[in-house]
């Protein structure tokens, strides 16, 4: 680090200092307009981490424009800490998602605790208590040691953060191909709780009234973390390595009791953790938010470290801290409150009418800036986009895959991590504190009950990447509309969604192109669905050594099970009862996860969406679960109509008797969107019938433990379902003892 | 019946046991923070699991020398019932209430799942509801359930019966496969299984319910002698 | 002032499965010299001096560092002289 | 054969959540004199001699024991002579 003493204003410009901040040549003259004159070392300091894509959106803001944003129960869009949905009876549901990937790439313990710490200040800074955690994670192929320690850490970090905070991790996605190699995806999601009345905003009104800290102190970590996000993994990011921090789930705790208690007290007028760009990006923008500023004396801030600097602390990106802004002549009461969790909240500083940030430090005044231009007036790029070559070629490719044994191949299916049970994960979760999940991790989406209601919550996190790189468009009205399918499985109504947009470098135009793409695809489908969009997050940059992932824009919805008794599985329940599959399948293999086991790679059209049919019958699956005609519904995904159907059979060791019609590798593995399977008890099949158009009788739930499937008298696939559980369950514990 | 449900920094099974006893058992609970020094009001004390003080050396070790852990020990020796549930039962071992300790999972891992938990012993403040050799349905959701003692402890635990519940298919590594112990008294409960997460079918189970019944029915006054 | 070095393992004939599984992995990465691995706990205080710092630091380790129902404990002392 | 002891601590500057809370338990207790406390891992390895023991001891710190991003280490040797 230098000594920012001796680096005077003219030095940081003439010898370009600021580029190593990641500021380029025309930002940092935009900050001298600004300013109307050239920065100090702390204030250029300000500026990159304010101006870095984290913060402000600088490359994605154009795209982001066009989600769809609002809805009649949508009480809060995007813009603050967490996006916030009315659910009835004066409660509402708040809930965000965010990327930690890049720190996670590096020290995966603690890279995924720290994601969950800071996901779950987000939604406890609106003033909600928060109830799920949810996650979607992307691996490379789990042969290698490094992928293997990485899954490994990164599950093990997000377990030790949750478990201990007490919030319950209900749900979650993994996906593993070649393209995460190098960047793994950790995003993690956190769903809250509220009264109304109780919505926190972060903002800082009233000139005079004081600003608060509490929390952690303040200590040299992660400085730079929101540049570093910002930025292609390299090797040279090896000497930025401090900029993963520790997480003290224990204090997170903490916090989360006393911020719930303080709400209460009208003393306090504004509050917002401290996440990306820690005390400059919240105190910049609670003050923009409310057209003031801020003076704070930094000799105030709790500091863990000795001989801080200005820079330092502003930088840091300490974990478990909050900043409030309180009444003034009352800070005695606010303190009062944290005390009895045994934290302490000091004030550093006080909202002023001048719209500026004014940091003092020492004696001096070693920052003076405009709180508009820290928050809102990064420079925004309009990248440029090319389509890539791939993309036309793919869409003319007629790929038909190769299998001579049905059985064999569902067999295989079943042992691909990406399909196998995710039990090794979520079993280390605690999934159940706070006794209100119905529906546990293992089911399409979790169900979280509202305690003192009929009510019910489903939620899920989806992103297939591989439709979305052979067609971005396509596959982002795919990705949300998969969400929404297993929100509808569960016996909910979709009822909004956050995301989390992981892709490379927007400066490559093909990149860029992908991601205009997959975001216009989303906002059609969210228009179609009814799903605003209310909360996210962008991860740019995820490439490693050039070689950039599938661009994966993760999709975290959260729905509403009007009643109890609504609430659905995935699993057949009953012998006896009638199996059916709504959708027909026609061939579509690209994308799939039979084309990769076959062909090592993806290639071809990706699977078609008609959104007209998809929202039709998402109404007509809801109703006949409302109606109480099916007993229950799965949708079919990776795998195809053959996996679903093993899926189905294996909670409660049933069996399945079902001759198709069609041609048997298309009726069983082919990727066709928008299809369910659904169990039905016989007093309801014609009910049923009348009410679920595409519904195709296949045939029933058994108590003989085969999974077995004719085709025009002939079986097609017969074996013992016991065998076929035992190789879906323990493909990925085995995969990681495995020694090669 | 009065039960107190004490409260250390971490816990985060504090609420849940609240309301099994609320809203599920009926009957008369309160929150107490682990800086009272005084629990003779109460007939009942409930450890709740969690992380308390982020379990950050041993489990339950910073928490057994709480200040309200004085009290407990008075409220032991008084005869008070006394149940630690998961971090409540690491807390009553590091304090000395119950023997023997607590080491990480076999496999290394947090485990979270409903587990069988057999009824070892039917005849107890805790468990004279339920059927002996009865199989419950229980939640567990931790990371150093591993219990151990040494032979001589066991012989002893087995000799005056205080193992009350048994894993079918040891899920962690415990001797003798025991998920919960009580004092020889008998007053004293440490168990790692969740009772009051299986207070109501439409989470899973109800099995747990029993227990906290037999608690109450034993506190008015039917109490079955304890061999 | 003191700077205390505290060493917490288990006790002998308490299975150390943490300890089995790091020489595992480092059996998988063909470290196969490694006959045996313990883990323990290590702590370093700094501690002012009281006048009687061995009984204090020993009741520090039996009521919280350590417990001796399966662990056991020893330290080193080392005094710091203030620049 | 040797016996290697490692400890493996947090680098200076990155937190330390269970030395801050085990800290301020022992102030409950009123031990005020201990001014601070780090926590660390401590292994105690046995390892049969195959001529380059500094070198694979490192080997095995880098790559199993510590995460040279946020820990150091350390270890000592003891050569044990069997009898
Ligand atoms: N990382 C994870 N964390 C928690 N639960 C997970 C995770 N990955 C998968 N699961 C759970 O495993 C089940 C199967 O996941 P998945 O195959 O992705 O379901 P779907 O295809 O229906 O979205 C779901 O219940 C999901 O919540
Ligand atoms: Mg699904």
């Amino acid at each position: 680090m230098y000594n920012t003493l001796d680096l005077s204003p003219s030095r940081i410009e003439e010898e370009q200092l600021y580029k190593e901040m990641g500021l380029s040549d025309s930002e940092f003259a935009l900050m001298k307009n600004v300013l109307g004159r050239v920065p100090n070392y702390t204030e250029t300091g300000l500026f990159s981490v304010m101006w870095s894509e984290h913060c402000s959106y600088k490359n994605s803001k154009p795209l982001l424009k066009h989600f769809p944003t609002k809805g009649p129960h949508v009480l809060q869009g995007p813009g603050e800490g967490a996006g916030v949905v009315d659910i009835g009876d004066n409660q509402a549901v708040v809930f965000k998602m965010e990327s930690h990937n890049h720190p996670s790439a590096i020290e995966p313990y603690q890279g995924a605790a720290t994601g969950v710490g800071g996901i779950l200040r987000d939604v406890f800074s609106m003033g909600a208590r928060p109830i799920a955690l949810l996650n979607s994670l992307r691996f490379g192929e789990l042969t290698t040691e490094r992928m293997k320690y990485l899954f490994k850490e990164v599950v093990h970090g997000i377990a030790g953060y949750g478990n201990c905070v007490g919030v319950p991790t209900v749900g979650g996605e993994v996906q593993f191909d070649r393209c995460y190699e190098g960047n793994p995806l950790v995003n993690a999601m956190c769903v809250g709780l509220i009264d109304q009345q109780d919505v926190q905003k972060g903002i800082a009104k009233g000139v005079g009234n004081t600003v608060m800290y509490v929390g952690a102190p303040t200590g040299r970590d992660g400085i730079h973390g929101a540049t570093f996000a910002s930025e292609e993994l390299s090797d040279a990011s090896a000497s930025k390595r401090p900029s993963v921090q520790v997480g003290d789930p224990f204090m997170e705790k903490l916090l989360i009791e006393a911020c719930l208690d303080v709400i209460h007290c009208d003393a306090l007028v504004g509050m917002q953790d401290m996440g990306a760009a820690g005390l400059t990006s919240s105190a910049s923008e609670m003050a923009s938010k409310a057209g003031t500023g801020i003076r704070m004396n930094l000799d105030d801030v709790p500091q863990r470290e000795e001989n801080m600097t200005a820079y330092e602390m502003m930088l840091s990106e300490s974990q478990e801290r909050m900043l409030l802004v309180v009444e003034k002549g009352r800070e005695e009461e606010i303190a009062e409150i944290f005390e009895r969790y045994g934290l302490h909240a000091v004030s550093i500083g006080e909202v002023i009418e001048e719209r500026v940030l004014r940091l003092e430090h020492e004696g001096r005044v070693v920052a003076d800036v405009p709180v508009d231009a820290l928050a809102e007036e990064a420079p925004v790029y309009e990248q440029e986009e090319v389509q890539p070559a791939y993309i036309e070629e793919y869409r003319d490719i007629k790929y038909r895959p190769e299998v001579e044994d049905m059985g064999e191949t569902l067999m295989t299916l079943l042992k691909q991590p990406t399909i196998a049970s995710k039990e090794w994960v979520y079993e280390q979760y605690d999934h159940m504190v706070q006794t209100n999940t119905v529906v546990a991790p293992g089911s399409d989406a979790a169900v979280v009950r509202v305690k003192g209601t009929r009510k019910a919550l489903a939620m899920t996190t989806d992103c297939n990447s591989r439709y979305i790189h052979l067609d971005p468009h396509l596959g982002g009205q795919i990705a949300v509309a998969e969400a929404a399918r297993n929100i509808i499985c569960s016996g909910g109504r979709p009822l909004a969604l956050t995301d989390c947009l992981n892709f490379g470098s927007p400066e490559i135009p093909e990149t860029y192109w992908k991601m205009k793409q997959s975001v216009l695809g989303m906002s059609k489908a969210c228009t179609t669905l009814s799903t605003p969009v209310i909360s996210g997050n962008v991860s740019l940059y995820n490439e490693s050594n050039g070689v950039s992932i599938y661009p994966t824009p993760v999709v975290g919805m959260v729905g509403l099970i009007e009643d109890l008794s609504y609430i659905t599985r995935q699993s057949f329940q009953e012998r006896g009862d009638l199996i059916y599959v709504i959708g027909e399948a026609s061939p579509e293999f690209s994308g799939s996860e039979l084309q990769k086991v076959l062909e090592g790679d993806y290639f071809g059209p990706c699977p078609k969406l008609d959104l007209e049919v998809e929202k039709r019958r998402q109404e007509e699956v809801l109703s006949a679960i409302q109606k109480g005609f099916v007993r229950s519904a799965h949708d079919v995904a990776e795998g195809g109509l053959g996996v679903a159907l093993a899926e189905s059979l294996f909670e409660h060791d049933l069996g399945c008797d079902i001759s198709i019609n069609g041609e048997p590798l298309t009726e069983l593995f082919s990727e066709t969107q928008s299809r369910y399977v659904v169990s039905v008890p016989g007093e309801h099949q014609n009910a049923f019938e009348a009410l679920v158009s595409d519904a195709v009788y296949l045939g029933v739930v058994t108590d003989h433990q085969h999974y077995c499937v004719t085709h025009q008298g002939e079986d097609v696939i017969s074996l013992f379902t016991p065998d076929l559980k035992k190789a879906w369950k323990e493909a990925i514990p085995c995969q990681l003892k495995s020694k090669d | 019946m009065k039960f107190a449900v004490i409260v250390f920094p971490g816990s985060n099974c504090d609420q849940d046991m609240f309301d099994a006893i609320r809203t599920h058992l009926k009957e008369d609970v309160e929150m107490v923070s682990s800086a009272a020094t005084d629990l003779s009001a109460y007939d009942a004390i409930l450890l709740p699991g969690g992380f308390s003080h982020g379990d950050y050396l041993r489990s339950g070790a910073m928490a057994s020398v709480a200040p309200v852990v004085r009290a407990i020990k008075e409220e032991a020796d008084k005869g008070t019932f006394i149940l630690g549930v998961c971090n409540g039962f690491q807390i009553l071992l590091e304090a000395g209430l119950l023997p023997g300790a607590m080491l990480p999972n076999r496999d290394l891992a947090f485990i979270c799942k409903t587990d069988l938990v057999c009824v070892a012993n039917n005849n107890t403040t805790f468990t004279n509801l339920y059927e002996e050799g009865a199989t419950l349905k229980l939640p567990i959701a931790h990371g150093e359930g591993n219990y151990y003692c040494d032979e001589s402890t066991y012989r002893r635990l087995v000799d005056h019966h205080q193992i009350l519940f048994t894993y079918e298919n040891n899920p962690n590594g415990s001797v003798y496969d025991i998920a919960g112990i009580c004092n020889e008294r008998g007053n004293v409960l440490g168990m790692m299984p969740h009772p009051e997460r299986a207070v109501e079918a439409l989470l899973g189970s109800e099995d747990g319910l029993k227990l906290f019944q037999s608690m109450v029915a034993n506190w008015r006054g039917t109490h079955v002698q304890h061999t | 002032m003191y700077k205390v070095y505290v060493y917490v393992t288990l006790k002998e004939g308490v299975l150390d499965p943490q300890g089995k599984a790091i020489q595992e992995s480092m059996h998988s990465l063909a470290y196969d010299e490694v006959e045996s691995v313990r883990v323990g706990k290590y702590f370093e205080l700094t501690v002012k001096d009281t006048g009687e710092i061995d009984k204090r630091v020993n009741e520090l380790c039996d009521r919280l560092l350590a417990n001796p129902v399966i662990e056991e404990y020893r330290y080193t002392l080392e005094e710091v002289v203030p620049n």
